[in-house]
């Protein structure tokens, strides 16, 4: 008895809180909003050195939160590896040698590598960019990592750790050498804007990719345990 | 020079992060405390700099509010990241010894360290609403991952119970965000707030703010929602610990503040502010009690923390409507309490850490005869209890007494009585401690000395905390600075 | 900043600095911190004096800054403030020796001498404080530092009593703080002057004062054990001879009257405090105090709960004289500051060296006492009698001093009590010194222990010898220019008429 | 009633059912799941709000992509944890048999 | 017209699979109705032209995303070896 009348009260609470919403998102949708940011965007694309906005607004405009939101994958990564228990790659359960998904392999690898490329170079004028492209560049190690080819650059060493750290890397050290020339932080040099971005971008997605394909090869988890504080290990 | 500063701020802690991140424990070790002197002294010279001609707003990548992102570096964000510099390295600095170096799980102590000080230096000056999500989130990820490291069941139940609780606070406070753009156009608070001076409230806007504030209180553990704190803060590492219940539950504290004082006036009513300070009230009572009745020692350092964070939540109805000479002596006693509370919590945590490993027990009944054997820590640990007591001449004794103040000048008397009261409980669970410890039993005589800088740390802290109450004016004199440039919207 | 200005810090700080220096001695050095100890007491010793001499010549020492924003943190030295730091710091050096004989062989003494330093600090830092925030401050250090000595012992009985005394000092604590609180918030920051502030104070705060009067009263009568507030003291009696002796016969004991004699005198001031009517509760009180310690000191078994029961109707003395309007009954309270004490710490330390020779812990096995230890025994006489108000003494002094001011304050009610209470002081006081030396010692003493010549340690048996002829000195030479009688009238005179 | 607005009001029952199954649910795998949903019904009022009036607003989007990658972030570390903690403990909810009581002992 | 029938379609299908992602028993079937969701969300931001947030949504979202709770319901439906030594846990 108790069981569904908690979910009854939780399901009335959730109800109110949407209803809640819904009216004040209603109300709020009435009146046009003061600041008109897509117009003040437009004005200053130009100056972005990319033509797409959402990529000028990514890497340029907003690049402290890209920054901080690399970092933020870098620590999921961290916490995936710390846990890993792969010693070593050559998992025999992984290894399928099922013929049809081999021949499939032989196919879709190099085509989504072409898509990756594609659409990390489209990012600057269509839309596209680091994350999508770092995306599929994960799952086409996925795809491989099923068919049982060995990554070695996969198992948990300063390989690893150095590939999950690049892309966070560059963007710093872009970020930083511009504040040493006297801009603020994160300015990009006025001429080299377009080039810069694009280097970071690239370097992003090899560590987008690394990052994601680490959390699922590292998937299975080790037996080491700490003793916990105080009790006599 | 403030613009060499500020990029030393924001790109050190990050650098080293990635630094650490190719080592070893060992060796990160010594990277650190390099890294921890850099910071300590570029905090340091932005705190002077601040000090000496008054805030500004620094745009980063070279864009202004409300297209780029504006950091606000103003005396309040100032002194906490220099608060920041001290109790983090002051942690670093513990558990570099404290923490076995050659578990391989504990090489990635050290990035994690610094992206979580990285998170918080970008809460301290962030004006954004987005960016100071993902500074939040920064943390929070960070701050998971150090109570997870290397734990056991319990320690991960705690670390999970910790992550779901943060994510939907994030969640919610990313809604109130969401809101915010939709109403107002910018994501910069200077920005609405300017805004709303000049024009009628629109009307839908409160819940904006209720969620934000409902999402920040969940992350740092205001009364009904403190459960995931207690397990978390208890069972991880202590260095670990110290830094989480000093440094980490403040910052999400520290946005819902900056919203409301920036905020709360227009969109805010009395009736929320009152039931927060409730809230807080509760939190008091219910933490101090509970912490009263904890067999772990680090448990009742933990459910103080719920106790003392209850105080912090008594600025919401001491800032709202009240005047302006009211609402400045209430920011700076919560800004005393939230100083003197990270460094005494810290130090507490700290030596509670000592304490355990020369007992070899984490129950506070184990502690029986300790008093004789390790005066040192148990003396920094009573230096932190009078600190969080509130008892003169500490730092906490100086906010109790400007929220003192502000409450009986308010009108708003009851808040008198919580800090009254909530001073004699913790006194109750701090002798508590005491009690067990000077009570002499003939048979526990086989203690083990931890390493003798493991105790000057928390000594160092429990001291900055107590004279914390001496030069609490000048230390304020920071705040009340003039704004050199006006907010753009 | 001048040297007259520094002065009162330097005499903060010796013993805050001894402190330290104590908790980081080894337990072994046992020569370096008695050197320490004596060493920071004599020093401090010298400052009193210098500074006695120079408040008696009109200098003002002060100095003050802003700690928080809107109150300062104020040191300053003028009569009142002398009066109590001589006794404090004459006594401390008393103290000092007799507790390195009495701790001779106990564990952690590191930990003891260093808390006792710290205690010291704190009733120092009473005595010179200048506003009531920073009488507070020192206030409550002195709880923090005095619990660990209460419990030094670490046993049971030891760890409850010290509980009864946090749970007693810290509450009165926070009374007084919101008390402080509130009068901040009414009047802003004042500092102790001379004739007080509120002659002057208009109607409608009239109420609020005398809540806060209340309040404080309530606050610091913990600490003065008043009446309903006392019922640490007896049980804190279980900690070792020499904290019982200095600190709660002279220092915490006496801090609580210091505060109430301030806050009568410097703060609301004697016109406006008999004007609001708060006095005259409050002699009822201070009065109800003295014959209930009495009383309860006639039935006790143990010497030092019946010793601890007459300090609780001792201190009421000093706030009946404070209640009695005029000058001579302020003076007759405020000299009893002084004389109290240093009878009440003879009378410890002859209970501490019976207990620590003898074994003697309760009365009645105190028979014969006299003849196995007649130099303890003496001073243990002057000190009852110096009580119980028999000439020439001291206690006579202030008697005589408090029943004329009461009658030209033309309170006759007190004199009556002021003899029933020196009766009944007789009543318990006299069985004792009758069995220590007309009575035979029945069989052994419960735990003999020998010194070789002297009939105790020599650290032990000085200090009491010494408290007995001061007790004699200032009760005979009453009238000399720096006797406490003289310096009491001193006060009262720039008391009343600033 | 333009078309964004319906997204944004999508979003608002979203968030109500991610924060139901996220309070009701006990498998820590599908309060994940829950917590995506949410994150959806959040990304979707955030892009809706704004696109209702004015036409397309690349800062929201781009803020939705940031938050796309924060929560992957934090559902892959939760993934890890919470198989780590069922290797550990072999248990898959938090409600397990030590439920640590309020104040009773660990 | 036809565009109001797509929406309306669109949000149905959203609610449905949301709910069904939460409610349904089996684990595994949770899992892959929540990736058909993620399918669905990418097409409702093409309607919201949001390209970028479609294919990042598409990719990350409901591929990564779904990959990662695929592979750790397999590895939860096996029996842990700690709980093989207690004799009990496991599902």
């Amino acid at each position: 008895m108790i069981w569904t009348l908690r979910t009854l009260f939780i399901a009335v609470v959730c109800l109110a809180f949407t209803g809640v919403l819904a009216a004040s998102i209603w109300t709020i949708a009435d009146k046009p909003s003061p600041v008109n940011l897509p117009q003040l965007l437009s004005e200053n694309l130009d100056r972005s050195g990319v033509e797409h906005p959402v990529t000028a607004v990514l890497l340029n405009f907003r690049s402290y939160d890209t920054l901080l939101e690399i970092g933020v994958l870098v620590i999921a990564g961290i916490a995936g590896i710390s846990m890993a228990k792969t010693a070593t790659l050559e998992d025999p359960e992984l290894r399928t040698s099922d013929s049809l998904l081999y021949a499939l392999q032989r196919w879709f690898v190099p085509l989504m590598l072409v898509l990756a490329g594609y659409l990390l170079w489209a990012g600057s004028d269509r839309p596209g960019g680091a994350f999508q492209a770092g995306a599929v560049l994960a799952a086409t190690g996925v795809l491989m990592r099923l068919g049982g080819i060995p990554m070695e650059f996969l198992r948990p060493g300063r390989l690893l750790r150095l590939g999950l750290a690049l892309g966070f890397t560059v963007f710093l050290l872009v970020a930083v050498a511009s504040a040493i020339g006297g801009e603020a932080f994160l300015a990009y040099p006025p001429g080299i804007t377009k080039t810069l971005i694009v280097i970071i971008e690239s370097v992003l997605t090899l560590s987008i990719a690394m990052v994601l394909l680490a959390l699922f090869v590292s998937a299975p988890v080790n037996d080491a345990e700490d003793s916990e504080e105080g009790s006599s290990s | 020079m403030t613009l060499w500063l500020m990029a030393g701020l924001l790109f050190t802690p990050l650098a080293w992060a990635v630094l650490t991140l190719l080592t070893d424990f060992a060796r990160g070790r010594l990277v650190t405390w390099g890294g921890i002197l850099v910071q300590v002294l570029v905090s340091l010279g932005l705190w002077l700099t601040v000090a000496r001609d008054g805030g500004f707003y620094y745009g980063l990548g070279g864009w202004d509010a409300p297209l780029g992102i504006e950091l606000r570096v103003d005396g309040l964000a100032v002194t906490f990241v220099l608060l920041t510099a001290v109790v983090a390295s002051a942690c670093g600095w513990h558990a570099g010894i404290y923490i076995d170096p050659d578990k391989p799980w504990h090489r990635y102590f050290w990035p994690l360290f610094w992206f979580l000080w990285s998170g918080l230096n970008a809460v301290w000056l962030g004006d954004d609403l987005f960016n100071l999500y993902v500074g939040l989130e920064l943390i929070s990820l960070s701050a998971v991952g150090l109570v997870a490291l290397g734990g056991k069941a319990s320690a991960l139940r705690a670390s999970l119970r910790y992550l779901l609780a943060a994510l939907l606070g994030s969640l919610a406070y990313l809604l109130g965000v969401a809101l915010m753009y939709g109403q107002f156009g910018t994501l910069s608070i200077a920005g609405i707030a300017s805004w709303l001076t000049e024009h009628p409230v629109p009307a839908g806007s409160g819940l904006a703010l209720a969620l934000m504030i409902a999402g920040l209180a969940l992350k740092t553990a205001l009364f009904p929602l403190h459960q995931w704190l207690p397990p978390a803060h208890g069972i991880a590492k202590s260095p670990v610990s110290a830094l989480l219940s000093a440094l980490v539950v403040k910052a999400s504290f520290y946005i819902a503040a900056r919203l409301w004082l920036e905020l709360g006036e227009p969109l805010g009513n009395l009736v929320s502010a009152q039931l927060v300070g409730l809230l807080g009230s509760a939190a008091v009572v219910w933490g101090s009690w509970l912490a009263c009745r904890q067999l772990q020692l680090k448990q009742v350092v933990a459910y103080s923390s719920v106790a003392q964070i209850g105080y912090l939540f008594l600025l919401f109805p001491l800032t709202y409507s009240v005047s302006e000479s009211v609402s400045l002596q209430a920011q700076q006693g919560i800004t005393l309490q939230v100083i003197s509370h990270a460094l005494a919590k810290a130090a507490m945590f700290l030596a509670a850490g000592n304490l355990i490993l020369s007992v070899g027990s984490s129950r506070v009944d184990a502690l029986a005869g300790v008093s004789r054997f390790l005066p040192f820590s148990l003396f920094s640990f009573g230096l932190a209890g009078v600190s969080l007591m509130s008892l003169p001449p500490s730092g906490g004794f100086a906010a109790k007494w400007l929220l003192l103040q502000a409450s009986l000048e308010s009108g708003q008397w009851w808040w008198v009585l919580v800090l009254l009261v909530g001073g004699l409980l913790s006194a109750a669970y701090v002798f508590r401690i005491f009690r067990a410890s000077f009570l002499e039993s003939p048979e526990s005589d086989q203690f083990y000395h931890p390493a003798r800088s493991l105790e000057v740390i928390p000594m160092i802290l429990a001291l900055l905390a107590l004279g914390l109450g001496l030069v609490s004016e000048q230390v304020l004199s920071v705040m009340a600075l003039p704004f050199e440039v006006e907010g753009s919207p | 900043m001048t040297l007259n200005a520094w002065l009162p810090v330097f005499a903060l700080m010796t013993s805050l600095v001894a402190a330290l220096v104590i908790f980081a001695l080894p337990e072994k050095g046992y020569r370096l911190r008695t050197a320490v100890n004596l060493g920071a007491a004599l020093v401090k010793l010298g400052l009193v004096v210098v500074m006695v001499w120079g408040v008696f010549r009109g200098v003002d020492y002060g100095v003050s800054f802003t700690m928080v924003p809107g109150v300062a943190f104020a040191l300053k030295a003028d009569a009142l403030s002398m009066m109590f730091a001589t006794l404090s710091a004459v006594l401390w050096l008393l103290t000092t020796v007799y507790a390195v004989g009495y701790l001779e062989d106990s564990p952690n003494r590191s930990r003891f001498f260093g808390f006792f330093s710290l205690c010291v600090a704190s009733t120092m830092g009473i005595a010179l404080a200048g506003n009531l925030f920073t009488f507070f401050l020192f206030y409550e250090m002195l709880t923090l530092s005095t619990y660990p000595l209460v419990v030094h012992r670490g046993t049971e009985k030891a760890l409850k009593a010290g509980r009864t005394y946090l749970i007693y000092t810290l509450t009165g604590g926070a009374v007084l703080l919101l008390a402080i609180a509130w009068l901040h918030g009414v009047e802003g920051d004042l500092p102790f002057r001379e004739g007080g502030h509120f002659i002057d104070a208009d109607a409608d705060i009239h109420l609020s004062l005398i809540l806060i009067f209340i309040l404080l009263v309530a606050g610091l009568g913990v600490k003065a054990a008043v009446f309903p507030l006392h019922g640490w003291l007896p049980q804190a009696m279980v900690a070792p001879a020499p904290v019982s002796a200095l600190l709660h016969a002279v220092a915490v004991v006496k801090a609580g009257a210091f505060g109430i004699v301030r806050v009568v005198y410097n703060i609301y001031g004697i016109e406006a405090s008999s004007l609001l009517g708060v006095l005259e509760p409050l002699a009822w009180l201070a009065a109800f105090t003295m014959l209930y310690g009495s009383v309860r000191a006639l039935s006790q078994v143990a010497l030092k709960r019946l010793l601890a029961f007459s300090t609780v109707s001792q201190v009421s003395y000093i706030i009946l004289g404070v209640c009695l309007f005029g000058p001579v009954g302020a003076a007759g309270g405020l000299v009893h500051l002084l004389h109290q004490g240093i009878m009440k710490i003879t009378l410890f330390f002859c209970a501490g060296n019976y207990a620590e020779t003898l074994g003697i812990h309760r009365i009645d096995d105190m028979d014969g006492a006299g003849r196995r230890m007649p130099g303890t025994s003496l001073a243990f006489t002057i000190g009852a009698f110096g009580m119980i108000g028999v000439p020439p003494l001291a206690g006579f002094i202030t008697k005589w001093t408090l029943g004329s001011g009461a009658l030209a304050a033309n309170m006759d009610w007190v004199i009556a009590v002021l003899v029933l209470s020196s009766l009944l002081n007789a009543a318990y006081f006299l069985p004792i010194v009758h069995r220590l030396w007309f009575r035979e010692p029945n069989g052994s003493w419960p735990r003999e222990r020998r010194w070789g010549r002297l009939e105790t340690n020599a650290w032990l048996f000085w200090p009491p010898l010494l408290t007995a002829v001061m007790t004699v000195v200032v009760g005979v030479l009453a009238s000399l220019p720096f006797s406490p009688l003289s310096w009491a009238e001193l006060i009262v005179l720039r008391e009343y008429s600033p | 009633m333009t078309a964004p607005l319906l997204y944004a009001l999508v979003g608002a029952m979203l968030c109500g059912i991610g924060l139901f199954g996220l309070l009701r649910l006990s498998h820590l795998l599908r309060k994940l799941l829950a917590f995506n949903i949410m994150g959806s019904g959040v990304f979707l009022v955030m892009v809706g709000l704004p696109q209702h009036q004015g036409g397309q607003d690349p800062v929201p989007q781009a803020l939705v992509l940031t938050g796309i990658v924060v929560a992957i972030a934090a559902t892959a570390l939760a993934i890890v944890l919470i198989r780590r903690y069922y290797h550990l403990s072999g248990m898959t909810s938090l409600e397990g048999e030590t439920t640590s009581r309020e104040g009773g002992p660990e | 017209m036809t565009e109001w029938l797509l929406d309306g379609l669109l949000v149905v299908a959203l609610l449905v699979t949301a709910a069904a992602a939460l409610l349904s028993r089996d684990l595994f079937r949770a899992v892959v109705v929540f990736i058909a969701f993620g399918l669905l969300m990418a097409v409702a931001w093409v309607r919201l032209q949001a390209p970028d947030i479609a294919l990042a949504e598409a990719a990350i979202g409901a591929g990564l995303t779904g990959v990662l709770l695929l592979d750790a319901v397999s590895h939860l439906g096996s029996v842990s070896p700690r709980a093989q030594e207690k004799g009990g846990g496991g599902q």
